[in-house]
């Protein structure tokens, strides 16, 4: 387990290098000057330039201006926004809870909503729910998202007028920040609104919510019906029928933990897409979080903050990617044997 | 018998490391190293428990991987470990499971054209005369080059098995296990095969076995191994007489129960 | 309150089983009673009006912040009183002298409390700003005051002259008819010299444009850039305090979105209708849709500093390329009147039988012939990235002169940049033409001309086609100091004939602005030649 | 498995031809097929059933809706958008844009893939422990965040979002090859190739090469439809393809200004690729089931 361990951080301090080197060569790879691109400073005079150069050392090797780049990282200094003029690094953690929030609550609704379906699908006992349910998941998982959305968005909020379109609480509320996840933020505050700001942050969730939840929603219907088939196949599942268990006591003491081992597995392959999704469904709800943002950059050409929205959210794939699997062998002994430097 | 030997092995070893990390240490195990001298026609059966060695031996011999030490000479000449081609046409083998030999998405016809391909300048035409006269050696018939290999029975396999090993004429056959998995009318069949081939052919053998009645049946000599190493070595009669080394006391009474 | 966890329970349970179930209920909070959603299309440049020229600046700012000496009634289109209760012009119109309003308070804010009442000081400071160089704040944010530049105000003023503490007088060099009314545009703001000082102390000067104080209805309260400005209710409001607590411009570029808030009621007010859901939204029985003209131009400038745009008859060609009513049926659904000048006819100086269509491929051709390029060339189309009023999609427009300009094997490129990096390239002249309007801020012909294509305006950067003419400048100077208006119509009629031969830019349309809103939303004033008025709105029962 | 089948024994055939028919038994994933087919037909032969340009605007006919609605037109059968622009022409070289390129970028990526992981998988030792490294980073992002990392360096573009497409499918290719060149390896019969003499050519052309193709076609069907997604919503946010051009995600975000005005112009497009990715995934879908069923035979 110790060995196994250290083998993970081993990785990490592996991902990590490599997810700073590239951080640190897009300044090489954007179009422009590289100093520009560094400090974010688009109007560099001449002797700040020499300046510049020192304290970033460009004059040195690039293995030198690395570390100094490293150096800069860990103390928070990612540059400036070149159409804000602000700190790159302040406006990546503001924006970053809000994606992570909604991701959080995308995932826990497919959970909910993913795994008795997928248990129901596996069920033998009612072979015709299987097709639905798997038919219901393929469509899932082959609507591209934004179409999604929108339609959800014509009929929910401008047909019907229940739910908003865009944002995460209602512009009227003025709750302060202070972790930067909404709900949290609102039970935190000290505002008379305390109920009605609340209901009003569940209306806006609710879409987006559902709209991100669709793809880990039938990516998990088919993981958890494939695994519990496989699990309900296996001898000590039957032997515990034969003893005379009823159904839901299989399901219960055997068949569950083992079943929904693979479901962890897959979070773990499916956490990044489910990022990338996140950045799609945000740009669509105005969802202020770091996809939204990393999107506005991308079209303006703000390269600063481009390489520090993509450093941020491949780093955060990555150490989600890890964190999973350390959760998944923690569950399963099995798999740690060959856990041989993958992730 | 002639005086020199068709098949002469030298010392040969193999090294096997366990990889080593910062909390193990790797163990090493050596096979070999292993000597003997085989005449035309002759039959070495190479005898041991599971994990003695001798399919690594027979592996080394078939050239399917490099010794770490040795020599190889057929007839004079002393064999270049890395020379693929003079090993495929002199020295072939059988296979242990031949259905995995075969590739599952090639047909057989094509399959057994393959060495030829690799090995000689033959015309379509005399390639398919081989393959036709390969296939009828082991007494199955010429149609059957269209097929796939999932559509042979496991005894149909074995001849295919042979018929891909003879069809370069080789000198030396190493046979590895390759009768172990047949029930036995089948395994009677293909060992009356190999025995006629061998009376033709002037073929010599190298079997690796586990299954002392049928090594007594086909060898001339035995050679048997414990942990990599030669234990006991000789004729068949000489070693199933009067057996030296107690585990092969041990393997010969295992037969008479 | 135990109605509303109950409510809230079943909601999160909702959630959590199918979000296909509506939590409809009636919010009973004031707040969202009292708070005014109105949802505006860009991020402000600035919170100082003086700086900047944009319509969404003007909207965001200068009516909800701050006042002005003298205001346009939108009703009658003259000038009325603001922070100045009368002013006295001599009869040569070389001096103005403006007496003020008593006990008129700057804003109380957590960055700022004012200790005495607005008097001439502040005016003083707010011109001096503008106008001397070497005023503490005249280099602060740029040092660019492109409308007041565009004007000519700093050669045009003489002196001020603080009277007393609510008179000030300011002394002309040249007579000149259209002064007030520049007064009273949105640009003219009043700004606090109290709050100056307190920044020179602290040396925060550029804070003035960005945490701004003025005198107006409304205060600012806190700005996220591309997402909200929050103002609160200014309680000490000398005119009768707005019923609302708090205007909330909620910034979405996206038009389609703008829209769909609208009808979520997520904005009770709409900045700019696209004009393809005008006629979707007149069918809708809860919202109020109302048209006005207004003083506004679309065109397509040339970077006449770039070549081959620096050929007249290059310009003269590609402006034969120019279908206005393909436009007008695609980017403005019909709303619009095609332009054949600056002016629209709605102005008294607009010269009626000037009309020839444009759209004439054949003659583009020929022309460019002459001009020496038979085979076209490429091109850049810059497309303004927000919507105007003056132009509600360029990106369209822009893919329409795509297509002609093909006719004319012109390859042409669109480019588009986010707002604000926008304006600071076509300020850098990096374009070789764009597609961009104008509206004007009050309704004297002057407006049209001088801020977009005099020699001055080429220097502060409002003029897009960087055109400098001396004929056009003298007709126009002379139709400034004529006060006459069938003589000035002349020299403006004269100006025109300039652009008409020398087109350094297309006009392309003027359109119809409309008011969008919800019915529960009363006494919203969109000024015909500016900013948006809420200091007088009501909000009813959603 | 002694199972009694009273049909004639597709064990007969040869293992494409027992895929094809396992795969023909799956009535849904055989009617995908076809669809399939007809697309790929489409996006080759689409631009020219067009009946305009794609490009062409007709201002006398904005917004009109399609041909089964009241007040359609004929001559426009899926209506027009917003600059008269005729939504079937549109959509016909949509296909060739979404669904054409994203086949091209998978074959494309998979010919790379195929070689590299082959001399990924044929490598061993500090090389390939590099390798595997590397390779385990790119397979952790997701394909359309790499896609959206090129973009982001290359620019905005259809050739761009094509290219970074292929790259980001690129590890996954790679790692697939790999594993299943070193799981090859170490068969039986490829032994027996290299005793029967076969160079590393040979041993690829002959032994790796036929039973490397199933697999990858299933892989690359799979793949199809993350191609499709990546494009369409590079184009979608607005960094993909750029108007005028008719990609379909571009198309759609291009008609967002006119969608609660008139649907079609959104949703047709819209549908389109949800057949598209649906398709491909059912055929996708069928196949590995297929192939498994195989496996099992």
């Amino acid at each position: 387990m110790l060995n196994y361990m250290l083998r993970k951080f081993y990785l990490l301090i592996f991902v990590t290098f490599g997810v700073t080197v590239f951080a640190f060569s897009l300044n090489y790879l954007f179009p422009g000057d590289v100093l520009t691109n560094m400090t974010g400073n688009q109007a560099i005079s001449t002797e700040l330039h020499q300046i510049l150069i020192e304290e970033y050392r460009l004059d040195s090797n690039v293995v030198f201006q690395y570390f100094s780049y490293i150096e800069r990282l860990v103390h928070g200094d990612w540059g400036v926004s070149f159409i804000t003029n602000t700190s790159i690094f302040e406006q990546v953690f503001t924006a970053l809870p809000a994606t992570i929030e909604l991701a959080m609550y995308a995932l826990l609704y497919s959970f909910i909503v993913a795994i008795p379906l997928g248990i129901l699908a596996s069920n033998p006992d009612r072979p015709w729910l299987d097709k639905p349910i798997l038919a219901l998941s393929l469509i899932g998982f082959s609507m591209p998202i934004f179409w999604l959305a929108l339609i959800m968005i014509l009929v929910f909020s401008i047909n019907l007028g229940w739910f908003p379109v865009s944002g995460r609480l209602s512009l009227i509320y003025d709750i302060p920040v202070s972790t930067g996840f909404i709900l949290i933020d609102i039970l935190m505050s000290e505002v008379t609104y305390k109920a009605e700001a609340m209901f009003d942050a569940l209306t806006h969730l609710i879409m987006p919510t559902f709209v991100l939840a669709a793809y880990p929603t039938t990516v998990l219907i088919r993981t958890t019906r494939q695994s519990m088939h496989n699990v309900l196949d296996t001898s000590y599942v039957k032997a515990a029928k034969a003893k005379g268990l009823s159904d839901f006591q299989v399901l219960k003491r055997h068949a569950l933990r083992n079943g929904l081992l693979p479901v962890i597995q897959m979070l773990g392959i499916h956490f990044g897409t489910l990022i990338t999704l996140a950045m799609v469904t945000e740009v669509i709800f105005s969802w202020p979080g770091i996809g939204l943002w990393l999107v506005d950059a991308i079209h303006q050409r703000d390269y600063p903050a481009i390489q520090g929205g993509l450093m941020v959210l491949s780093g955060m794939v990555f150490v989600a990617t890890i964190l999973f699997d350390v959760v998944y062998m923690i569950f399963d002994p099995l798999a740690r044997r060959h856990g041989h430097g993958k992730i | 018998m002639e005086s020199i030997p068709l098949f002469s092995v030298r010392e040969i070893k193999k090294i096997y490391k366990d990889k080593s990390n910062w909390f193990k240490k790797g163990r090493v195990v050596e096979i070999g190293p292993v000597s003997f001298d085989l005449h035309r026609g002759e039959t070495l059966a190479i005898v041991g428990e599971a994990g003695s060695g001798k399919s690594t031996v027979g592996r080394l011999l078939a050239g399917a991987e490099l010794p770490d030490g040795g020599k190889l000479y057929l007839g004079d000449d002393e064999i270049n470990w890395n020379d693929s081609k003079f090993f495929c046409q002199n020295i072939r083998m059988i296979f242990q499971d031949s259905q995995k030999s075969l590739n599952p998405t090639v047909r057989i016809g094509d399959q057994l054209e393959q060495p030829l391909l690799f090995n000689t300048r033959l015309n379509k035409e005399q390639r398919l005369e081989r393959i036709n006269n390969a296939l009828r050696k082991v007494g199955l018939l010429p149609e059957h080059a269209g097929y796939y290999p999932h559509m042979f029975s496991g005894g149909q396999a074995q001849r295919i098995g042979i018929a891909r090993a003879l069809i370069l004429d080789p000198q030396v056959v190493i046979i590895d296990e390759a009768l172990a998995p047949l029930d036995p009318s089948l395994r009677a069949q293909v060992i009356n095969l190999l025995l006629e081939l061998q009376e033709t052919l002037q073929l010599t053998y190298v079997l690796i076995s586990h299954q002392i009645s049928l090594v007594r049946y086909l060898s001339d000599r035995i050679m048997i191994m414990d942990q990599g190493k030669i234990i006991e070595a000789g004729t068949i009669d000489d070693v199933f007489e009067t057996p030296k080394h107690p585990k092969t006391q041990k393997l010969l009474k295992s037969l008479d129960m | 309150m135990a109605k509303i966890k109950s409510l809230l329970n079943s909601c999160l349970i909702m959630l959590g089983v199918s979000s296909i179930a509506a939590c409809d209920i009636q919010q009973d909070s004031g707040l969202a009673s009292k708070t005014l959603l109105y949802c505006s299309e860009g991020s402000p440049e600035s919170f100082n009006p003086q700086l900047v020229t944009s319509g969404t600046t003007i909207d965001a700012v200068s009516q909800q912040i701050y006042n002005r000496l003298v205001k346009i009634d939108s009703d009658s289109g003259q000038v009325v009183s603001d922070i100045a209760r009368k002013v006295i012009v001599s009869s040569d119109a070389m001096r103005y002298r403006f007496y003020l309003r008593k006990g008129i308070k700057f804003h109380s804010t957590d960055y700022f409390t004012p200790t005495r009442d607005l008097n001439s000081s502040d005016i003083l400071f707010t011109f001096s700003r503008i106008l001397h160089s070497d005023h503490p704040f005249h280099e602060v944010s740029g040092g660019q005051y492109p409308f007041f530049e565009g004007i000519g105000l700093s050669q045009l003023i003489e002196q001020i002259i603080v009277v007393d503490d609510l008179t000030i007088e300011f002394r002309l060099v040249d007579p000149q008819a259209s002064f007030l009314a520049n007064m009273a545009t949105d640009f003219a703001v009043i700004l606090s010299a109290e709050y100056g000082e307190q920044l020179i102390n602290e040396n925060r000067k550029e804070q003035i444009d960005q945490m701004p104080i003025g005198s107006g209805p409304f205060k600012f309260k806190e700005y996220k850039r591309d997402h909200y400005i929050r103002y609160a209710k200014n309680d000490d409001y000398w005119q009768p305090e707005s019923n609302l607590e708090q205007i909330i411009f909620d910034i979405t570029p996206d038009n389609s979105t703008r829209l769909a808030k609208l009808l979520t009621k997520e904005c009770d007010v709409l900045g700019y209708p696209s004009a393809s859901d005008v006629g979707f939204l007149e069918k809708r029985s809860d919202i109020d849709i109302k048209d006005s003209t207004s003083m506004n131009v679309s065109y397509w400038a040339f970077n006449t500093e770039v070549p081959p745009f620096h050929n007249p008859q290059v310009r003269k060609a590609l402006s034969y390329a120019v279908d206005q009513s393909a436009i007008i049926d695609a980017v403005y659904f019909g709303l619009a009147q095609p332009a054949t000048s600056l002016l629209p006819p709605t102005s008294w100086a607009y010269n009626a039988d000037s009309y020839v269509s444009q759209y004439n491929l054949e003659k583009a051709k020929a022309l460019l012939v002459e001009a020496g390029f038979p085979d076209g060339f490429e091109m850049d189309i810059w497309a303004m990235p927000v919507q105007r009023v003056y132009n509600p999609n360029a990106s369209k427009m822009a893919e329409i002169l795509q297509q002609s300009l093909k006719e004319l094997n012109i390859k042409a490129n669109i480019v588009t940049y986010d707002w604000g990096t926008f304006r600071k390239k076509l300020a850098n002249g990096e374009h070789d033409s764009v597609l961009i309007g104008w509206l004007a801020d009050n309704s004297d012909p002057d407006n049209f001309y001088r801020p977009l294509l005099s020699c001055a305006a080429a220097m502060s950067g409002s003029n897009r086609s960087a055109w400098c003419n001396n004929e056009f400048d003298h007709n126009v100077k002379r139709a400034l100091s004529t006060a006459d208006q069938a003589q000035r119509k002349v020299f403006y009629t004269n100006a025109e004939n300039v652009i008409r031969d020398q087109v350094p830019l297309v006009p392309i349309a003027h359109a119809t602005r409309h008011k969008v809103q919800h019915k529960y939303i009363s006494n919203v004033n969109i000024n015909p030649y500016g900013g948006i008025d809420f200091s007088a709105t009501q909000k009813g029962k959603p | 498995m002694a199972k009694f089948r009273f049909f004639s024994s597709p064990s007969n055939y040869s293992p494409l031809k027992q895929l094809w028919s396992l795969f023909e038994r799956n009535h849904f994933a055989l009617v995908a097929f076809w669809i399939f087919i007809v697309m790929f037909i489409l996006s080759i032969f689409g631009p020219l059933l067009a009946p305009y340009s794609p490009y062409e605007q007709h201002p006398e006919a904005l917004l009109v809706p399609p041909a089964w609605a009241l007040d359609g037109q004929i001559n426009y059968l899926f209506g027009t958008d917003a600059l008269g622009r005729d939504i079937l022409s549109r959509v016909l070289s949509g296909i060739s844009y979404s669904f054409g390129l994203a086949i091209i970028a998978v074959v494309l990526a998979l010919t790379i893939g195929l070689f590299i992981g082959t001399l990924a998988g044929f490598s061993k030792g500090i090389r390939a422990s590099a390798l595997n490294h590397i390779l385990d980073i790119a397979l952790i992002m997701p394909s359309l965040l790499i896609a959206i990392v090129i973009v982001a360096i290359l620019g905005p573009g259809i050739a761009n979002t094509f290219w970074a497409v292929v790259l980001a499918m690129l590890p996954q290719f790679i790692h697939h090859v790999r594993t299943e060149v070193a799981d090859l390896l170490n068969k039986d019969f490829v032994i027996a190739y290299r005793l029967d003499g076969a160079n590393k050519f040979q041993l690829f052309k002959y032994a790796l090469i036929p039973n490397l193709v199933e697999g990858l076609v299933i892989f690359g069907a799979m793949a199809i439809s993350s191609a499709i997604l990546d494009i369409v919503v590079l184009g979608f946010i607005g960094i993909g393809a750029q108007t005028p051009e008719p990609e379909l995600g571009t198309m759609i975000a291009d008609s967002i200004d006119v969608f609660y005005l008139s649907p079609w112009t959104v949703m047709l497009p819209g549908l389109l690729l949800f057949v598209c990715i649906l398709t491909v995934n059912i055929v996708g879908d069928g196949l590995r089931r297929a192939l498994k069923e195989r496996r099992l035979q």
